[in-house]
């Protein structure tokens, strides 16, 4: 397992990054922490729909995004939001989608970023038909995707890896085994002893990477993304971690886990090695964390006001979006609503 | 007799069926330690063991495919797609192999095998966890197509089908799982597969319906009784096969209908209702049927899904349109 | 102007889309070296280069999803489904991702993209071989479905198809691939999607039909004229967007249909048509809408798929009861 | 890769069967390659529909085949008729399926063989299902599936083999890497060196064997029916071998393969080395052989006769199978349809 920080802040080889960046992505981790932690909390509010937290898997998510270029293609799940925001995705839409409004799947301009997949496995061949298009239109994008330890039990799994094995393209699949898919444990979603090994099968590396090791992450990714950006080929990144908090907000994980093993997870934290690490670097105080923290937390507020002020779509609308010019029969069944809507008034 | 919601007649239904037939498994995503998504499952595998009530890795085209081996061997599986909306990884195995393996080999295999699925939307939940898609099963050669509407119903109906010789697609409307209780006769009843509930009767207009909608559709039937127009309401149960009897007596009785259900419009099922209205009962009809369904979009988050889906308001309008007929 | 049929025309349209649009690329299993199971992409890797023209591994869900990819990205991909059959493994791509993208995005991201699919029977196929589940894709929101049954309509439809900014599931009748030859323009046109064609005109009953079974209404139709019988046939030739106005038009006319399609009957597209009738002109239907469709069984072997198969005197026997009623 | 008899029918190693069993099973590979060829010409005179040939493939088959019980599952493919029929699968229904009727797919009692899998990969997840079901009735039976090089693309090979591992379920899984799957090279099907490989990427065993050598077949599914006989799991073997003939009736291979290449094969014809082989032990001659050619290609024949003479279903009989009791539906449509045929008379 590729390790560079052990939980205990101690090196065991060139940090891949400078402490500039270290700090950057130190806070970046901290900021994501807010944000996980805001949208579970007004999600107990009613204020979200489901929220799916990403706790203790911010260097997994952070530290590969960062070995990203700001126009790679990304193609999240779910849990993705603090990989996606890495990338671009502003916190106001990440919110918007969890409020069950649409309009969350709709970034800026500029951002490559698919909106998360809710289906499992099914998104990981759409990264493998991005990468393939830069290539064809001699563009060196590559493409990312993430997923969990329990998609790799789908059948588009096996069918994505194939593809960019035969294709060789441009594709670097991010598995974060947090060693569950909601109660199922990795032990009983495959017999294989690592996931990062299932990529023999396709003629594609396989990395097994400790993934609550920011500097692990991001060198690993580096790696693969300068593979795939030169041509050669896909890899698979198996980021070692641990989902501290529920599935969802609608899980209750004291189903199937113990406390103590939540706890030697705990334990090996990905912000505290980090903390750790720039402390001894004598580049970490409290304060200088705090404030960021606030800094994040102001921000990611003012995502939720204005995502919560943004006025619902209008009935109308639902029809909008379905084709580029919308159909008769679309057209006709707006009619039928707004109608509707006129009777009951 | 117990009082019991939806979900509670359904998980009592497994705990019978696992406890009176051997063949019996209980099988898909998180259905064992947790109880599944919706807690249908729960306590099913402290009760009968982690070899009959089966969590099964995130793979739908696996565990249909897996139960049908499982089927065709003699065992009675019952799948839990966890939303409906998954279960389009598993459409292959359905159309391809439960459906086909009677017909492939003349009655020498089959595959009684149930594949239980919840289904539509209320909730607001996430993006495809609200699908209701009921028509592609339907339009499925082999497969029986079940949606109750009353913990009763579910009851029988879902001991019906496990029992049944063929596969069945149980459909369970998510809204009405924890909805409304009532009493249930305890122990084992079937309620038959293939007939069609007379939800309450009436002269003027019959209103079609299945699963989540009989509620509204009730709700709408006691709004137009106050107006002095009496309904009658059916309540489907069964799409494959579907009860055309009753159906077209009722049609044939009132000459008006409206059909009521929250998929997609276009080639939704009420399209085959409306068929087979029209081809029996043509000359009785006062006015044309009319469909109330969801539209053809995809079906929204929550902050929009009271556009989508047909609700009390929508089948009154309905229901006086085809009285103006 | 070429004298072509109807699998000329669709390689016809391929080639010049490949020559004219570098974002088009063709896809799917053996359509390179071999040209395809039925050669209609034959020559065009040698053409336009394996770069353009790409034999894939034989995993249809992996060959739409990269599709999907690739068209998110900007391409412009035609996929290859050998089958109808073998679309099934691909459903899940294609109701999940492929019909969603612009909605869930609300136009950010978009998947122009077309999937070819030969499907129907009456060529003694193996199993699998003769699917006809157009029902599926025209109840799936967000895609278009398009069944041309002319040479002409083949290739204007198919470079419409390519065109669409839209997903478009394009369904290629097998049985008339080879069947007939007609004069198509040569060089660039397209058939606008969502127009039926009126195959010929006439007031005492209309055929509707679509694909493979628009010659059997055409013959169906020559057979009544010598009975004096003024027949008018309707193609299709879209099923999303459906083109009720001619279909209403022609029904408003003659007070008498006949639905003709050689998928299941049970949920079938024909049952939307019927639907769409008697909710638009109930009030000028002289009899019921007729069904002439294929049985809610499994598609037979080559032995007996006659007994499956609507053909000229089962829909003779429908228009003839239409006309008593 | 596992050899035991080389193409010039030199012994590596002890062989796993007597001289006896040894003239069973060449006679076996001698009649089914009657049959592949009085199937290919009687479909050539339009008498089946289409023909899937399996000439070249007849160790890769018979060999493993051997290796069962009478009672074991099999869920094979289109092309695995020389299989199917040492499990009892008789001519006859192998041939009705090919002449375009049903009661092909119904063995006589007793055959445990499925209907052969004309889609591609979905079929091995049955072979999960039987064996899984054997270990909950108690019994010892074991469940193989046969397979080609494509049919490892697709997401239920996948699907199959994870289930397998995790479930350890009592499946033998045969690979016969034919080198195509219709006009697509082995390569192009998956950048993997071998398929045997795969089987790593479930916690499965996998082995790769000369799928031209009867010895090596025999051996390697001889372990793998007792391993998954004593609930030790699934096996994968990959079966090297090469179909001499063309995918279908319908297929002309001469557009994607050299005759050189066809050629080399030749010379490694499964038959060949048996016979080589048998005749250094002085257990084979001309005559004898050709005895049990002639005896094979009569019984045969009789086959084709009998399969011709059936009487085809009658038009009533299409929805007499759909299910247990007809439900009303098919009953309409079975009285639509008998009275269309009465008006038409
Ligand atoms: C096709 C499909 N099947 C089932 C589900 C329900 N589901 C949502 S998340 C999940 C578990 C996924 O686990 P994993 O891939 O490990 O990701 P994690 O949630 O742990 O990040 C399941 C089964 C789904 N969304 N899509
Ligand atoms: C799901 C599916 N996709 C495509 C096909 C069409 N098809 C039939 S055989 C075949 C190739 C299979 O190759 P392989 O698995 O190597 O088996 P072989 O024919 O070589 O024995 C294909 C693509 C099919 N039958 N099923
Ligand atoms: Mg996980
Ligand atoms: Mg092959």
């Amino acid at each position: 397992m590729l390790q560079i920080l052990t939980p205990d802040g101690e090196l065991l080889a060139d940090p891949p990054m400078d402490i500039d960046l270290t700090k950057r992505l130190f806070l970046a981790m901290v900021a994501a922490r807010q944000y996980d932690r805001k949208a579970t909390s007004i999600q107990k509010q009613g204020r979200l729909a489901t929220y799916a937290p990403f706790e203790g898997q911010e260097a997994a998510q952070i530290g590969s995004a960062a070995a990203l270029r700001p126009d790679d293609w990304m193609v999240p799940t779910y849990r993705d939001a603090a990989a996606m925001w890495m990338q671009g995705y502003p916190w106001t839409h990440l919110l918007l989608t969890r409020m069950g409004d649409e309009r969350g799947g709709s970034p800026p301009e500029g951002v490559a970023v698919l909106p998360p997949s809710i289906t499992v496995g099914a998104h990981m061949l759409h990264a493998v038909g991005l990468a393939w298009a830069a290539r064809l239109q001699g563009s060196d994008r590559i493409a990312i995707t993430y997923f969990g330890d329990g998609a790799t039990s789908e059948g588009d799994f096996h069918e994505a890896m194939n593809f960019a094995g035969v294709f060789r393209t441009g594709t670097v699949f991010i598995c974060q085994n947090n060693q569950y898919a909601i109660s199922l444990a990795r032990h009983q979603q495959t017999a294989s002893e690592t996931i990062a090994e299932k990529a023999a099968g396709y003629g594609v590396p396989g990395v097994l990477v400790d993934g609550n090791d920011l500097f692990a992450m991001y060198q690993a990714t580096s790696e693969a993304v300068v593979r795939a950006r030169d041509g050669r080929g896909a890899t698979l990144i198996e980021a070692l971690t641990y989902r501290l908090g529920p599935h969802t907000t609608s899980d209750d994980p004291t189903r199937y886990r113990d406390a103590a093993e939540v706890e030697t997870w705990r334990a090996k934290d990905p912000l505290d090695r980090i903390r750790k690490y720039l402390a001894a670097e004598s580049a970490w105080d409290e304060e200088w964390e705090a404030r960021a923290a606030t800094g994040a937390h102001d921000e990611i507020d003012r995502a939720v006001e204005e995502a919560e002020a943004l006025t619902p779509l209008a009935p109308e609308e639902i029809f909008e979006s379905m084709f580029a010019e919308m159909t008769p029969e679309l057209a006709e069944q707006q009619q039928r609503l707004l109608a509707s809507r006129r009777d009951q008034a | 007799m117990t009082v019991m919601n939806l979900a509670q007649a359904i998980t009592d239904a497994l705990d019978i069926a696992l406890a009176t037939d051997p063949r019996v498994l209980v099988m898909g995503e998180d259905v064992g330690r947790t109880g599944g998504v919706f807690r249908l499952t729960n306590g099913l595998q402290a009760t009968h063991g982690a070899e009959r009530v089966v969590d099964m890795p995130v793979a739908e085209s696996g565990i249909v495919g897996t139960a049908f081996g499982l089927a065709v061997a003699g065992m009675r599986p019952v799948v839990e797609i966890q939303f409906m909306g998954f279960s389009y990884p598993a459409y292959d195995q359905i159309v391809s192999h439960v459906g086909r393996i009677r017909h492939r080999s003349r009655h020498r295999f089959t595959a009684p095998m149930v594949i239980r699925m919840p289904y539509g939307g209320g909730i607001g939940a996430a993006e495809h966890h609200s699908e209701s898609t009921e028509a592609l099963y339907a339009h499925t050669p082999g497969l029986k197509v079940v949606v109750p509407s009353t913990p009763y119903d579910a009851k029988g109906l879902l001991l019906a089908a496990i029992e049944d010789p063929d596969p069945v697609v149980f459909l369970e409307p998510i809204r009405l799982y924890r909805a409304v209780k009532e009493d249930v006769a305890g122990g084992h009843f079937v309620v038959p597969i293939g007939r069609a509930r007379l939800e309450r009767t009436g002269n003027d207009v019959t209103l079609v319906a299945y699963g989540s909608m009989v509620r509204d559709a009730r709700r709408a039937a006691d709004a137009l009784a106050e107006e002095g127009i009496s309904v009658e309401v059916i309540d489907l149960r069964s799409l494959v096969p579907l009860d055309t009897e009753t159906l077209i007596g009722s049609v044939r009785k009132t000459g008006r209908a409206v059909v009521i259900h929250e998929a997609h419009r276009t080639a939704g099922f009420g399209a085959e209702v409306v068929a087979r209205i029209q081809e029996e009962a043509l000359y009785s009809l006062l006015a044309p049927v009319q469909r109330v369904t969801g539209w053809d979009t995809i079906f929204p988050l929550k902050r929009t899904e009271e556009y989508y889906l047909p609700g009390v308001d929508r089948i009154l309008q309905a229901a006086r349109r085809t009285l103006e007929g």
